[in-house]
């Protein structure tokens, strides 16, 4: 995917308003009749349930962090691998590389995730050895599933990235650092690398909001994160759009809280010009 | 029991006992709903676009908060909010405005959902792909005495698409494994299918691979048409990149 | 009058689930055909995720529920319910060899699978969850076997009649085996099954009650039961 | 005139002045009068860039403008043909008087689109940066306005269009997309481009600059050839050699006011203001 | 040496001809060779870029390497410090001769890597498109290579670094990222970049093509300081001028072969080649 169509799926800092431009006035006005909505929302829908569900709404968005971040690291760890494979490869890392690459991304995220844990998952039992082993607790659970699934889905998507950033660092900045005579290694840990992640620095922040975008799938394998806990409210409460509604509040929340982090840290580190 | 669910292939056989039909019959509602909801969304998205470069304030600021929303919400959240809420909602309008509610069905809730979600997203490529039009192109076209529909008709239309057709691209993969979340909501498209195939035969890896090959045999062929396309709209651009 | 039955949209042996040419069949689909043939309706079936069933009725993506759905004091505060169609027990099935019993002590350190949003998982909550027992909930009741014939849940708690059709088939038969029935609770598990209805269409509800009565009386009831069930399937 | 370079709004009556000029003017009519500009002003929020300029250009006439970066060149230039809007003063093309109304942020707004549109045919405008339609080739390029401006058929289109890439010597690429040429032949395309609306008058602004020095000869040799033929040229450049050769008149902008204006003799051979004089200078 | 312009295999001793030249210098001994081309050829693929050139420098020369576009210049000095890899001939550095075996497509490659890199510590290159690190800040790209190739401490480094930046006027500018600074600056950092390894020879690639007309200056002058320095440098410019200048030896290459070379008074002021006379003129 391409960096812009990150920045078209996901919010992003550059969407962040500025300060000064609240204050125009038609925007005083619709801010007025959004503060309007929200007081009707919250006189005349039904919030009772929401002092009950609190601890376990709080649990639910750690949960939720939790996978997000987890999987965010792991699946970056194993996208520099899978990019550098990409760009300068021999043919038996490229090849797989490209495959795992094309097939991830070609297929969606839910149904990898029950292929994961209901498919190879319940092939697990069957080998008695694995029923033995120290994996078993976890193999038992259902987060291992999540986190796989979310690394290996966010390991194709930035591993692309990854190719590029790997094949756009300017040959010339390689080959400076060639003519004061660096070895290959040298080159790659204080050159290549760093100037890879300096150039992808950008597109990760709509990755990580994709992301972020992704984890409320893995409670359709029973992970209890955020969604879950909304789930539950539905059933037990048997109302339609109250928990839907806190749902998508709670989520414009945490992206919006990823972005402003994200603009923090990409006004330390300038990639103008990356 | 492992040799079972790996290698009965009959179960995927087109006519029953195999489930092959089934499993076919959901691969094509899932691309009809991505085709329908993917041209909603197109149609949504340069209106919306349009909206956000040239419109009034109070339209853009609408437009702002519906792409906002969108890109900061799980699609998996929007598609239940719409698909009961939503639906709900479009009854209600269409009630009042006189129409009376109609019915509406799963396919058309679906093409809804899916095309509302992409809505904001081509929204953002298209906006994205005329502010890369270079202003002088634009300018030029003035210059000549063009009036502004016959600028945007003849120059700003076709010079965005080698901009536009990258993104769009995009959205439509998006679009076509994002029909897999319907299967939340209970509907039949091939991700579903492929879990009650999967349930009634407990061949779960049998089954789901053969959706991931469908899913992975339409991005493939789709990246050839789209391959053919950017090929075409970029014909005047080829050297610049 | 066009009138859309919502059913699970996830098999359900043997009430409701698709064939491997994509109609459903079972015994409540057999059990609304008569009924809706009775009633004069022209019912179609609408699979609907279960979790999102009841907003779907309420916010009129279908017009009626057959799906096994226990008539319960708590669902009766959103939805209406015609007279029961059906009734079985509740039952506990876990891994054979375990020692399971269908107690809050026997269960006690164990987990537990229930279907979420089901009188079961209501069941389980009200009296496992405080005896140590863990509960986690799935989706679907096919899940929950599943995973249990994965090894990632010690029991399941369902309708016997449910646990049985599992039970029957190759993987239940390999992995697993009934442990007895969980003790009385109507408060929770409610005087049987209905047809989940809106509140307020007391003419369909009528229509509903008139035509289930009928065909038991008719003996339509029992004709199509006995293909499936060797016992009375209504209950007392 | 010298007294008037003091005020703020200068006037310009190039043909009232010049007498040694190589080339006879008729006595100024109306109709001859290609351009007038009045008391033009133009702000860019608290910037005053145009300070109230009045220039005027009968047919015939080439005018070079020069001036310092920033000096207002680019804007006079694209006030005239109103792609940038003027904060005041008015605009006439061959004698028809723009009309505009206040914008109610005090600047101005067209009175009449349509008319705008109109004008904007009489005037062949050449940017720098050539901003041909990447999408299509150069003929098509060429036939765009014709076709959907003026209205002419294709085939009327075709002909005449040929025929201008021909003169500036790209009938070959005429099949060609703009980003396969060379700026020197993007920029000659451009030319044709601008000439197939058949304009009263040629706006060039800056045309060579964003040229590499190999190309400048080649674009520059096509509009030599243009001031030649009498054809009405306003130009904005920084090639001082060619302005002295091709333009009869110069004007010399400097921070938003005409400094001085005369025939190139007069401007480049004696330079009467101190600004000027150090521009000049600076420029050799 | 005429005679020998016209064969293919043209050899340069430049210690042995020049007299006239200002500087003085010692009889030639190994050490003082700071660089010794033999025979340098370079294909890639059909195309015969560099077809024979052999050169040398001793310590203290300042070589300018003049020609036309494609006259493979950068090539040879990229061979120079075997970033290129030669097709055939010989380089030594400082005496030490740069081994080499057969690639096996009719090629050289290096016969030890790590020979490769230990000399080009000693060869300062800098680019005509700077190539700084953008993900360092400019001190960060001057230590990197005394820190990480040569094994200095960093305060060592930085110490150095310090010096050399507060030479070239950017010492303020140290913990700015690259991106942040003008072209001209940013050649003057790489400069400093290059002169922290301490190299024996300077390489530049026309340091100031890339720059734009008002930032060549200041780092023409940063190099003029080097050169009166006594530094040895080889650098291939457009910049006749400053070539003639600063360069006590030119050599003009034509065509993959040393056409003429001298020094700068016989070049530029009685160029005897053809070739050399049409360049000279093309280039004023
Ligand atoms: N759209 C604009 N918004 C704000 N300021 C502008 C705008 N266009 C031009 N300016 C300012 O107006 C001044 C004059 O600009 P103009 O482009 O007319 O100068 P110029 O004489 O053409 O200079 P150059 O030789 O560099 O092209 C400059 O200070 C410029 O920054
Ligand atoms: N990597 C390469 N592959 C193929 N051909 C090359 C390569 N590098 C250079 N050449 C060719 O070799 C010839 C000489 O190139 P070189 O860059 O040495 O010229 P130059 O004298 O530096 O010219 P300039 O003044 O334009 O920089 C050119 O024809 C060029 O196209
Ligand atoms: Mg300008
Ligand atoms: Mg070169």
């Amino acid at each position: 995917m391409t960096d812009e169509t990150t920045h078209a799926l996901a919010y992003t800092p550059e969407d962040l308003p500025r300060k000064e431009s609240f204050l125009k006035p038609h925007r005083i006005v619709l801010m007025l009749l959004l503060a309007a909505l929200v007081v009707a929302v919250a006189v005349f829908m039904r919030w009772d349930w929401l002092p009950r569900y609190l601890p376990r709404l709080g649990s639910g968005i750690l949960v939720s962090l939790a996978m997000l971040f987890s999987t965010a690291i792991l699946g970056f760890l194993l996208a520099v691998p899978l990019g550098l494979a990409q760009v300068t490869g021999p043919w038996f890392f490229k090849a797989p590389a490209r495959i795992f690459c094309t097939v991830i991304r070609g297929t969606p995220l839910l149904l990898q995730l029950w292929l994961l844990y209901y498919g190879l998952g319940s092939l697990f039992p069957q080998f008695p050895a694995i029923r033995q082993s120290f994996l078993w607790p976890y193999l038992r659970e259902a987060w291992p599933y999540g986190v796989a699934a979310l690394t290996v889905s966010f390991a194709a998507y930035e591993g692309e990235v990854m190719r590029g950033a790997f094949a756009g660092v300017p040959s010339g900045e390689l080959e400076a650092a060639r003519a004061y005579g660096m070895g290959r290694w040298t080159m790659f840990r204080r050159i290549w690398l760093p100037r890879a992640i300096h150039r992808a620095l950008p597109t990760l922040n709509g990755e990580t909001v994709l992301q972020l975008k992704s984890t409320p799938l893995v409670a359709t394998i029973t992970v209890v994160d955020v969604y879950a806990v909304i789930s539950k409210v539905r059933q037990e409460t048997y109302l339609t759009y109250e928990p839907l509604l806190l749902l998508a509040a709670i989520y414009m929340c945490l992206t919006a809280i990823l972005v402003v982090a994200f603009r923090y840290f990409e006004n330390r580190i300038p990639t103008r010009g990356a | 029991m492992l040799g079972d669910s790996f290698i009965n292939w009959s179960l995927l056989s087109l006519s029953a006992p195999g489930w092959g039909g089934v499993l076919l019959q959901g691969f094509l509602s899932s691309i009809e709903i991505a085709v329908g909801g993917y041209a909603l969304g197109l149609a949504l998205g340069i209106g919306g676009a349009f909206g956000k470069l040239y419109g009034g304030p109070v339209l853009r600021d609408l437009l702002e908060c519906y792409t906002t929303v969108v890109r900061a919400v799980p699609e998996l959240v929007l598609i239940l909010l719409l698909y009961y809420a939503g639906t709900d909602l479009l009854n209600q309008l269409l009630g009042a405005i006189g129409v009376g509610a109609v019915d509406i069905s799963g396919l058309v809730a679906g093409i809804f959902v899916i095309g509302v979600v992409q809505g904001a997203y081509s929204t953002e490529v298209l906006r994205g792909a005329i502010k890369a039009v270079p202003a002088g192109q634009i300018e030029a076209a003035r210059a000549y005495g063009m009036s502004p529909l016959l600028v945007l008709r003849r120059i700003t239309l076709p010079a965005m698409l080698p901009y536009a057709i990258p993104g769009l691209a995009n959205l439509w993969l998006i679009a076509t494994k994002d029909t897999a979340l319907l299967a939340v909501v209970g509907f039949s498209e091939l991700t579903l299918v492929t879990r009650q195939a999967a349930g009634a035969t407990k061949a779960y890896l049998l089954f789901f691979c053969a959706a991931g090959a469908l899913y992975l045999a339409l991005t493939l062929v789709s990246n050839v048409f789209i391959g053919m396309l950017e090929r075409h709209a970029r014909r005047g651009f080829a050297e610049q990149r | 009058q066009q009138v859309k039955v919502g059913i699970a949209a996830e098999p359900y042996p043997p009430f409701t689930s698709p064939d491997a040419s994509g109609n459903w069949e079972g015994w409540e689909i057999e059990f609304m055909k008569a009924m809706c043939a009775e009633a004069k309706l022209d019912c179609v079936v609408t699979p609907v995720a279960w979790d999102g069933i009841i907003p779907a009725l309420t916010s009129k993506k279908i017009d009626m529920i057959i799906g096994s759905m226990s008539i319960t004091a708590e669902r009766l505060k959103t939805i209406d319910f015609s007279d029961k169609y059906y009734n079985t027990p509740t039952g506990i099935i876990g891994a054979k060899g375990d020692d399971i019993k269908p107690t809050p002590e026997g269960l006690a350190g164990k987990t537990i699978g229930v279907q979420v949003s089901t009188v079961h998982q209501a069941y389980a909550m009200k009296h496992f969850a405080p005896a140590g027992v863990e509960v986690k909930e799935y989706q679907t009741q096919d899940e929950a076997n599943q995973d249990l014939a994965a090894g990632r849940v010690d029991a399941v708690q369902a309708d016997a009649i449910a646990l049985d059709a599992f039970l029957k088939s190759d993987q239940g038969k390999q992995c697993c085996d009934y442990k007895g029935e969980v003790a009385e609770d109507v408060d929770v598990i409610g005087p049987g099954v209905g047809v989940g209805l809106r509140k307020g269409e007391t003419e369909l509800k009528e229509k509903v009650n008139a035509a289930i009565k009928a065909i038991r009386e008719n003996g339509t009831y029992d004709a199509f039961s006995k293909k499936y069930f060797d016992f009375d399937i209504y209950g007392g | 005139m010298l007294h008037e370079r003091k005020t703020r709004g200068t006037v310009f009556h190039g043909f009232n002045e010049r007498s040694a000029n190589e080339r006879s003017r008729a006595p100024m009519t109306d109709a001859a009068q290609a351009i007038a500009v009045t008391d033009l002003h133009k702000r860019f929020g608290p910037l005053e860039v145009l300070k109230g300029v009045s220039l005027s250009a009968r047919q015939g006439d080439v005018i070079a403008i020069i001036g310092g970066s920033g000096s207002g060149k680019s804007t006079l230039l694209r006030c005239i043909n109103m792609l940038e809007l003027p904060s005041a003063g008015q605009i006439s093309v061959h004698g028809e008087e723009i009309r505009m109304k206040p914008d109610g942020h005090g600047g101005l707004m067209p009175a009449d689109r349509k008319q705008v549109q109109r004008i904007r045919t009489q005037l062949g405008m050449v940017f720098q940066s050539f901003n041909l339609w990447q999408h299509m080739t150069i003929l098509q390029n060429v036939i765009e306005a014709p076709v959907h401006v003026l209205g002419k058929t294709k085939a009327e289109a075709v002909e005449t269009a040929e025929a201008l890439l021909r003169r500036v010597g790209l009938y070959e690429k005429r099949d060609a997309y703009p980003a396969f040429l060379s700026g020197g032949q993007q920029q000659r395309a451009a030319i044709a481009r601008a000439l197939a609306i058949q304009p009263l008058v040629m706006l060039f602004d800056e045309p060579t600059s964003a040229l590499d020095p190999e190309l400048v000869g080649e674009v520059l040799s096509v509009i030599g050839d243009l001031a030649r033929e009498e054809r009405t040229m306003v130009l904005v450049t920084h090639e001082m050699k060619f302005a002295r050769d091709v333009a009869n008149h110069i004007v010399f902008l400097h921070n938003g006011v005409i400094e001085e204006q005369g025939p190139p003799e007069a401007i480049f051979g004696a330079p009467k203001s101190e600004r000027l004089k150090k521009f000049i200078s600076s420029i050799h």
